[in-house]
């Protein structure tokens, strides 16, 4: 049988339904574990190193990929099978002009609210076009009315915060992520997000998965991965809404999460792990993942209509994020390498020093900038959307 | 066999598994904190210490095994005295207080948190009591005070009976007749303790603390749990390095620091706590 | 002063001293408890109700969540995994631990700081930056995804409990019980086997616990070596924080309670059993 | 005043009774003795004064107060153990000074008591060793300097004495006893060594089988012990036993002679003799030698009379072979008699 | 065969030397006493032969085989430790088996061995229990009784009886020599009690501040000591020593008196006569009585000649008032003479 060796879908429940119903269909038995990024990464670097292992499908997000050595990873252009998308495929060469991993799902990031706090929503604002004002006036409502501040943001230790900055509060507010960093538009930008965190549940420092605070009541309107947040939908479907992304200056920025299939060239049984990718990407497939993890087809399918609540309502978000007047797509950054941690972490680092030790946001983001153009300059990566594009290494401005 | 090669033989096995299971793989580690594959540089040092997280980790750190450790080897002391004494039902206590060890530091983050989140056991309690008219936000960055305290407790709690266990074992192997010659002349049951117990114990004590502190340096899933990312400590970072940021060599350096630092208090413990050559039972 | 008085002073102190420690004893093992008790509250209570507020202070008794867990695929295999890996680990260190202790405790040798600093060095270096070139190893050498591979890495982290906990222990133990053995027909090692360890059975005990929670709970070395055989833990734990908050404390209670059954069933020789008297 | 008062003590281990209705009165600065064979109970009943032991009933008063429930440190007792109890992690000195330390004496006292009382048992250049560095002996005295360096109302003492050499013991009881005078210190003392308990007795309470069969001053307890028990315990070699009948009109049959007793109604006696009371005459009882062991000054003749084991010891000047018939007088107003039923002293 | 010999044996402890130069043949079947002061390195000694110590220098034969590289459960031996070393987790019965056990006897056979030996030391009833539950006596009664189980070719004892009753210490003795004497064991016996070497010994040996001063037999020793120390530790009470001035002609001046002594050219000797060789008589050295002390059968005057301390041993039957003067007879061939330098016994 093939081992799937995940990151993706660990939640024991999301872990077995991929077993269950998912893998289930594929001929062959396919163990399926999903794992740490530390367990994870360790196992495969040591089935490489020793050149032999029974790794035999890697899950994995496209930062997952995009450190490895692209040597390490088959070919997997001649499968023919590809994601619907050319973004996602062009992605999955990794800079390469191979396929290195085939797109296997995808997801975004959403707002969520518990229904109690639609009635203190300004007046006037549209809760599917939001814009970063409206959010923090909203948010300070229900802080003012309930006398907690109840904006929930994924900021411990698992949370996905750095998506937040580099995905949606950048764009938004510069249109760009590299270039802009240190922008008086980011200034802008990080002044508006302290607003916000003033109405933002002080122990979002320990909050990784919004779902649970969602349900629990600690927090009432929050931001996080859509899988993160389907418990709530699916448990409780009647009291919550989803919702875009705010807008800013320079229109709604968004990011899309993807998630790939890649054959590690330790694999010991490559036709079997070949099949597997192959089946993984049926439409069938497809929707069965859809239900079980909460991440979108990559390939075009039908959705049926009896789709788990979480998903209808995240689905719906998205789309309405995608097709606002002023979406500002933006893409996973690229060409990072084994880079992708630093990059996060000069995100991360402003956000701690910035917001949660109120250090200077001019300073700070004249000192991070360094960082950041020296991970550019080190990786050689191009800017990718919103940045305009460069030739060379990104600069930082 | 001959008395001088006899201690070699003995430790022979124990060599073995760890120059094969821990030596190698740790110089293969170690080396890549010293360089980039060509030559010898404390470049990664240079780096993992100026990271402007590193004092604070580092501080974090130290000082949560300085509240921690001192009142988890008295409490430990205190209860280990207690069951030692303890003539009915000392099992049963003993078994209680050591059911924290069965628990990995991932469960207990998770058990504690479940305390101290808002929605959690102790606003409930608080509440129901008319102590807090609403649940209060105690793991916050507002208030390090508590979250500190909430760590601390979790980790006392959690980590307590690893020196209980050791301190019983070796607890009861002080001879009784001692303790007698002691009350007699005239020692009270706390003069007892400190003059008969404490030396006596020494060996155990030494063992103990070692390895407590040697945990508590490396204390992590704890904190993870309950500090988020308020609470930076050493080993949270050396993970990040090693898993986040895929800095293998940074990450072996933060180890290598870890290490030193554990050492040299393991140093002064064993100092402190020697036992005078003759002064053997 | 009358008699009466000096006879009933003590005896109120010794009531109240009674007293103090009674209660004492209460509150320690409350303070245990409690926590435990509030995950079995978790355990035994529906989603809604794991994330409702107020929490209840009486588990409700809904067996939903450990339900999910019997139904897991490969449950049973995994603890069957988690105790032979457990069990083999607690043999060897002790196996490998104990002699080592006695070195240290009766001889002084050249290397003998040496030695400890090594010991010391397992303890205290992070296990999961070893885990690469263990992996390595293991693969290149059929360990790989073994019972027994993964019981010899626990082993190596349980080692310096073992050695440590025996040494101290071993010093308690009067030199002349061992003497006496060897001049009534003993060898050094007969000696050791029965006399010196019934004696140490506490010290045995405390590092057999040690050995098999220390291998009962630990994840990233199996996690990374075990993929057919994995572990209980490996299996569970490792995705619990991932895992909606229900799951999560189920999860934990499940693993919780092999181990509490193990130290139920050796508590008792955690005691020395016969007062040592040097006459 | 450190009178000790013991009433009606019982004490069991288990189903095993090893203390039985001990009423013993010890004045003030009494020296009292106890005797009785390995096992009898003389550790448990000074565990028992001490608090080390709590009797399972019956009552210990000293200096006029109750102190059943008092804890050994209140009791201002010191005790010298069996197994010497030095504690091992201290040096002599620290072990001699730690009931001073314990009292909070000034640093210059402590070290001036310890050295007295080291000197007195002749380890003062032993004070800087641990007590894994000393000879039996050696660590036997500094649990004796670590009573006396307390100056306690009351000091039990078990076996104090048992591992050193005749001569150091011979100097040691001396200082003990001088010490333990100048000091009013009332002692409890437990020995085998009946030279010792007759030298240094005030008094000496034998003990047999958990009860207390005579308290009496050491003359007394040699000459005339109470009972057959005392008898054939306290001298050593112990007093000979020969069965006596009554022969009437206070005669007595005795292995074929005819001896003067007391007169009773009983049918049977015990006759008995110590062995230092017989000298060889021409006319007396009438032994075979069997063993001849020379004593020093003396001889031990281990004879036969009747079957029964007969010891007699004459001067060393006396050649005696075994196997040699001997005409043994008693020095008549040594003989004692026992009633063989009760074996109590018929007067 | 188990002869022993020490040759050259010396130990030393840091800077401490324990033992020097000994040298010693105990022949096979020999009953060997050690006598010495507290801490003179007798303990010492017994664990060099055991094994348990290594000698410094030296070398130790047994039957004829080196044995110093040979550990302890190779040499033949069995020992009964100063402070017992019972197992504590054994039984009694358990530890007296203990080393039959260690050489795979059959069950019976270890249950028919240590019955016997149990029944020998009177410890037949206690068994079952555990050393924390015996008396300091039965405790040594199991370290003796799980040694002679073992019927080895030596047995090495360290005061084996020294928390025993006088009667039952008696007993023993004569059992031990029987078993050891039937099972044809070479036996070292460390003892403090001289009744006890006396009577037990084939022959004694004087340790004096870790050497060997005098081997040679129990009668041999008493009388004849061959050093000044031998004399003063041998006999209790010791040997009484007063200065001798030449008179010229083998003659001596002794406090005032003269008598006959060896012809020597030393100007100054010192005269000795144990306290039993004297009697009263109206010529003789004159003494005066300072403590009269009961023994039972005698009386032990402690006297004044001259400012020294001189003991007699008299007849209880005399009465002697402290201040009386005495006038003491020596008898003329136990008078013994030392050499005042060497300290050595002059002919
Ligand atoms: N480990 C040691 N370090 C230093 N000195 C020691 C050590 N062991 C023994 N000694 C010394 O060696 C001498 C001889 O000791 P040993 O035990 O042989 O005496 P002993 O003759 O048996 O005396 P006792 O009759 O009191 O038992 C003693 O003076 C003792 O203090
Ligand atoms: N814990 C116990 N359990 C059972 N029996 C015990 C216990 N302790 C003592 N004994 C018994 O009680 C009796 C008295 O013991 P104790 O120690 O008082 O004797 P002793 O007179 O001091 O004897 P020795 O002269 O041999 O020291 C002994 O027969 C002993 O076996
Ligand atoms: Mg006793
Ligand atoms: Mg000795």
């Amino acid at each position: 049988d093939v081992l799937f060796w995940s990151t993706q879908a660990k939640p024991v429940e999301e872990a077995q339904a991929m077993r269950e119903q998912v893998l289930s269909g594929f001929g062959d038995a396919v163990d399926y574990q999903p794992n740490d990024g530390g367990p994870w990464l360790t196992r495969l670097n040591a089935e490489l190193q020793a050149g032999s292992g029974s790794i035999g499908l890697l899950g994995g997000l496209h930062g997952d990929f995009s450190a490895m050595n692209p040597d390490d990873l088959v070919d997997l252009g001649d499968l023919g099978v590809t994601s619907a998308s050319d973004t996602f495929n062009n992605l999955a060469k990794l800079g390469t002009d191979s396929l290195q991993y085939i797109p296997w799902m995808q997801a975004s990031y959403i707002m969520a609210a518990s229904k109690k706090a639609l009635e203190y929503l300004p007046d006037g604002a549209d809760i599917d076009a939001l814009s970063y004002d409206q959010l923090i006036e909203w948010s300070a409502n229900v802080h003012e009315a309930t006398g907690e501040p109840k904006f929930g943001f994924p900021a411990g230790p698992k949370g996905l915060k750095h998506r937040f900055f580099q995905g949606y509060l950048y764009p938004s507010y510069t249109n760009g992520v590299v270039r802009t960093f240190a922008s008086d538009e980011a200034v802008v930008a990080w002044e508006k997000f302290r607003e916000l965190w003033e109405h933002t549940n002080p122990a979002s420092t320990n909050f990784s998965f919004m779902q649970e605070q969602l349900i629990s009541g600690e927090a009432w309107i929050v931001f996080d991965h859509t899988s993160r947040l389907a418990q709530a939908f699916n448990d409780m479907p009647d009291d919550f809404v989803a919702f875009p992304a705010p807008a800013g200056p320079t229109g709604r920025g968004f990011m899309p999460v993807l998630a790939g299939v890649a054959i590690p060239r330790t694999a010991p049984d490559m036709d079997a792990a070949k099949a597997l990718v192959a089946y993984m990407l049926k439409p069938e497939t497809q929707i069965e993942t859809l239900r079980a993890t909460n991440f979108f087809p990559v390939v075009d399918v039908d959705l049926p209509d009896d789709l788990p609540a979480s998903v209808q309502a995240a689905g719906a978000a998205v789309a309405k994020m995608s097709g606002s007047a002023d979406a500002n797509p933006g893409l996973l950054p690229a060409g990072l390498g084994d880079k992708g941690g630093d990059f996060n972490r000069v995100f991360v680092d402003a956000f701690e020093r910035i917001v949660l030790a109120r250090q200077d946001i001019r300073a700070v983001l004249d000192d991070q900038k360094g960082q950041l153009a020296a991970i550019m300059e080190e990786t050689g990566a191009p800017c990718w959307a919103p940045d305009a594009p460069s030739d060379g290494a990104c600069p930082v401005e | 066999m001959n008395a001088r090669i006899l201690p070699y033989v003995l430790i022979l096995p124990v060599t073995i598994f760890l120059c094969v299971f821990f030596l190698y793989p740790f110089v293969l580690v170690a080396q890549q904190a010293f360089g980039t594959g060509s030559g010898f540089s404390l470049e990664n040092f240079r780096e993992v210490v100026s990271y402007w997280k590193f004092p604070i980790s580092l501080k974090n750190t130290l000082l949560l095994a300085a509240a921690v450790v001192p009142i988890q080897l008295a409490l430990a002391l205190l209860m280990a005295t207690m069951v030692n004494r303890m003539q009915k039902g000392r099992d049963l206590v003993l078994y209680i207080w050591t059911i924290p060890l069965g628990i990995s530091d991932l469960a207990a983050g998770l058990i504690w948190l479940a305390i101290f989140e808002q929605s959690g056991f102790l606003n409930t309690m608080m509440s129901g009591l008319g102590i807090v008219d609403r649940p209060v936000n105690l793991l916050s960055y507002q208030h390090p005070g508590v979250v500190f305290l909430a760590i601390a407790l979790a980790e006392i709690w959690r980590a307590t009976a690893i020196m209980l266990v050791i301190l019983v074992a070796g607890i009861g192997l002080i001879p009784k007749e001692y303790y007698e010659a002691a009350e007699v002349f005239g020692a009270s049951p706390w003069k007892r303790f400190l003059r008969i117990t404490l030396p006596m114990l020494r060996p155990s004590l030494q063992t103990a603390l070692v390895l407590r502190v040697i945990l508590a340096f490396e204390i992590f899933a704890v904190v993870a749990a309950l500090g988020g990312t308020l609470f930076p400590v050493l080993m949270g970072e050396t993970y990040a390095y090693q898993f986040d940021l895929l800095n293998n060599g940074a990450a072996a350096a933060m180890a290598l620091i870890i290490l030193a630092i554990s050492i040299a208090f393991t140093l002064v413990i064993l100092r402190i706590l020697r036992v005078p050559k003759g002064a053997t039972i | 002063m009358t008699d009466a008085a000096s006879v009933d002073l003590p005896r109120d102190t010794r009531k109240s001293g009674k007293f103090l420690y009674v209660s004492a004893v209460v509150l320690l093992c409350a303070w245990v408890i409690v926590p435990i008790y509030f995950l079995m509250i978790n355990t035994l209570s529906s989603p809604e109700t794991v994330t409702s507020f107020p929490k209840p202070l009486f588990p409700e008794f809904d067996l939903g969540s450990l339900k999910f867990f019997a139904g897991f695929a490969g449950m049973l295999a995994a603890l069957k995994n988690s105790v032979l890996v457990a069990a083999m680990t607690m043999v060897m260190s002790i196996l490998v631990g104990a002699p080592a202790g006695y070195a240290l405790s009766r001889f002084e040798f050249r290397g003998k700081g040496l030695f400890r600093l090594l010991i010391l060095l397992t303890r205290a270096f992070p296990l999961p930056l070893l885990a690469l070139p263990l992996a390595v190893m293991f693969i290149r050498t059929g360990l790989d995804d073994t019972a027994f591979g993964l019981a010899l890495v626990h082993t190596t982290l349980a080692i310096p409990f073992a050695v440590l906990i025996t040494f101290s222990l071993f010093s308690g133990i009067p030199i002349e019980l061992e003497e006496a053995a060897w001049t009534l027909g003993c060898t050094r090692l007969t000696a050791f086997t029965k006399v010196v360890l019934p004696l140490i059975l506490p010290g045995i005990t405390a590092s057999a616990i040690f050995a098999f929670v220390i291998s009962w709970n630990e994840v990233f070395a199996a996690a990374v070596l075990t993929i057919e055989n994995r572990t209980l833990t490996a299996f569970l734990l490792q995705n619990l924080d991932t895992s909606p908050l229900h799951l999560k404390f189920a999860g934990g209670f499940i693993l919780v309670v092999p181990a509490l059954i193990f130290i139920f069933a050796v508590r008792k020789y955690l005691f020395a059993m016969w007062g040592i008297a040097n006459r | 005043m450190a009178e000790i008062l013991i009433k009606n003590v019982a004490k069991t281990f288990g189903a095993y009774q090893a203390l039985q209705d001990i009423n013993l009165t010890i004045a003030d600065q009494e020296f009292m003795v106890l005797l009785g064979a390995s096992g009898c109970g003389k550790s448990t009943l000074l565990r028992i004064i001490a608090g080390l032991e709590t009797a399972t009933s019956g009552e210990v008063w000293i200096g006029g107060r109750r102190i059943d429930h008092l804890s050994p440190k209140d009791r201002g007792i010191a005790m010298v153990f069996q197994n010497y109890a030095v504690f091992p992690h201290l040096t002599v000195f620290e072990n001699i000074g730690f009931g001073l330390r314990m009292q909070k004496l000034p640093n210059d006292e402590v070290t001036r008591r310890v050295e007295r009382v080291a000197t007195l048992m002749h380890i003062e250049q032993l004070l800087k060793r641990y007590s894994g560095e000393l000879s039996g002996g050696q660590r036997q005295r500094v649990a004796v300097a670590r009573a006396l360096a307390m100056e306690p109302d009351v000091i039990l003492m078990d076996e104090p004495l048992s591992n050193l050499d005749a001569l150091l013991r011979m100097e040691m009881r001396a200082e003990l006893k001088g010490v333990l005078a100048e000091s009013k210190t009332t002692a409890i003392y437990v020995t085998h060594d009946q030279v010792e308990a007759m030298s240094m007795a005030d008094r000496i309470s034998v003990m047999h089988q958990g009860k207390i069969v005579q308290a009496a001053s050491p003359i007394e307890v040699y000459r005339n012990p109470s009972a057959e028990f005392v008898a054939s315990f306290i001298g050593n070699p112990p007093m000979n036993f020969l069965p006596a009948n009554a022969a009437g009109d206070g005669k007595w049959q005795v292995a074929g002679q005819t001896i003067d007793g007391p007169r009773t109604n009983n049918a049977a006696l015990k006759f008995a003799i110590r062995p230092e009371d017989m000298s060889l005459a021409d006319q007396g009882l009438v032994a075979t030698a069997k063993v001849v062991e020379p004593l020093g000054a003396h001889v031990l003749v281990t004879c036969e009379i009747d079957g029964t084991i007969f010891r007699v010891i004459l001067d060393s000047e006396t050649t005696v072979q075994p196997g040699q018939k001997l005409t043994l007088a008693p020095h008549s107003d040594r003989v004692r008699w026992f009633d063989p039923d009760t074996t109590f002293a018929v007067a």
